[in-house]
């Protein structure tokens, strides 16, 4: 996995890309959202339309997110959720967990 | 497709450190993609075996360093069939709790072996303490279209 | 801050050294209480008998330690909390939050 | 003490990296400890100014390591004296969150201010728009007792 993020209309836009298959990138991942809740970035939205595909390491960087937001007051949201990942949200359950949007500007629009 | 009748086993051995999931998941990948599989196929295969290997490197090698995973990959004309084992102290998939279960919903982790189960065809779990887990999972190919 | 930790009675005990004032602090004990989650080892103390001082970083470190275990249906407790970071708990009403003991051994016989 | 009549000022200028914190708090400790001052009272100066400095490279300054955060630091016999400035845009502290709040116990930030109020004897916030934010803290000494 790589990782990039950028900021728009005052939402942190976290951008992974490729695959995400635990190792290294659980650790990526969850510093950059406690980086952004040290700054005070509480909304935050993650990209997923660079992702290949993702195993349960993923989905568990995904709810440590969103539970750590929410224990800061914030809020995270999923935009762009390609197929593959929604297949596995389905059958786990988790689409009740995660707010999803089909584009980064409806995501913003939604905080 | 070349190896349509004959099987072949590709092995690869890899030290318990979490970063080497990325060499495992290359090998895996290459060698399904000469077999001529679907990119589709690929990633459901992948996604199960990286996590197989996570597991035996996690839960049964401890992330011990000198304990190795090895993984068998077979491909025939019918189906990829994958066998993973530790050197850990074996399971019980039995115990395992639900990751369904209401209160475990915002569990971190709980999930892999579901998802495993979830793409694969069949999957056999054989732990045997003092000996290692062997989690055994197959992949059935569609029909040739040629 | 220097980290390093032991297993006892099926109990991960961190061991904190020093004084917590954030810049790599934060990252260092948040690994590895993933660490432990991804193990499996759920039940965690930490030991701030060699902790000089901390600041709100610290204090953030062991919050977020508490709240992802509990997330995990996991569970934090503190042992030997010196005086220092015991004022800096009660002031910020964390003490109502946090289980505490005064010796490891009490800490392993609380879960 | 030698140092009891004539204040002393020690300036440190350290760049928006957060690992700097180290830095700052090496110095603050070293030239309190030569001023002959309690460790008690050297940890409560070092824990409030740590908070402030924090403050300063990660809200102020944003964590861009092209800005700086200053720092003085005056010692007399009466009291020590911190002042701390960032590039930042300034901020309202009055808007800031009460930590002490039911829902906000279980935050990990928002309790930096709360504690250097709590620590230090007297504390002035001057965050102006375009100049950033000026953080003065004093503590006051007990009376020298030889
Ligand atoms: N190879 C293995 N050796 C020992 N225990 C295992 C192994 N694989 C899985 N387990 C046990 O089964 C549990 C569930 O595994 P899984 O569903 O993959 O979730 P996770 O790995 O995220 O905890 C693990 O927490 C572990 O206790
Ligand atoms: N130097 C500064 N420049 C701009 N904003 C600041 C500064 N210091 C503090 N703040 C604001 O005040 C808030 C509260 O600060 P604090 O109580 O130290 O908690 P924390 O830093 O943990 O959020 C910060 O979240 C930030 O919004």
């Amino acid at each position: 996995m790589k990782l990039s993020h950028r900021e728009e209309a005052g939402v942190a836009i976290l951008e992974p890309r490729g695959k995400i298959m635990g190792g290294p990138d659980a650790t990526l991942l969850h510093d950059q959202l406690h980086e952004f809740i040290k700054e005070g970035k509480l909304k935050v939205i993650i990209d997923l339309s660079g992702v290949d595909w993702m195993n349960s390491t993923g989905l568990g960087i995904l709810i440590s997110g969103l539970t750590t937001l929410r224990n800061n007051k914030g809020e995270l949201k999923l935009a762009n959720v390609t197929e593959k990942i929604q297949s596995l949200l389905t059958i786990t359950k988790l689409v009740t967990v995660f707010d999803a949007h089909d584009s980064i500007d409806e995501a913003i629009k939604s905080f | 497709m070349s190896t349509a009748n004959s099987p072949k086993t590709y092995r690869l051995t890899v030290p318990s450190i979490p970063d080497r999931i990325t060499q495992v998941d290359e090998f895996l990948e290459a060698n399904l993609q000469k077999a001529g599989i679907a990119d589709e196929i690929i990633s459901d295969i992948a996604i199960a075996v990286t996590e197989i290997v996570n597991n035996a490197i996690d839960h049964g090698n401890a992330g011990d360093p000198e304990k190795m995973v090895k993984m068998n990959v077979t491909i025939s004309a019918e189906e990829v069939a994958i066998e993973v084992t530790d050197e850990g102290g074996g399971f019980d998939p039995g115990a395992v709790a639900d990751p369904l279960a209401e209160e475990n919903l915002l569990r971190e982790v709980g999930r892999g072996i579901f998802i495993v189960r979830h793409l694969m065809d069949t999957v056999s779990i054989n732990g045997v303490p003092g000996k290692g887990t062997t989690v055994r999972a197959v992949k059935k190919l569609p029909p040739a279209t040629s």
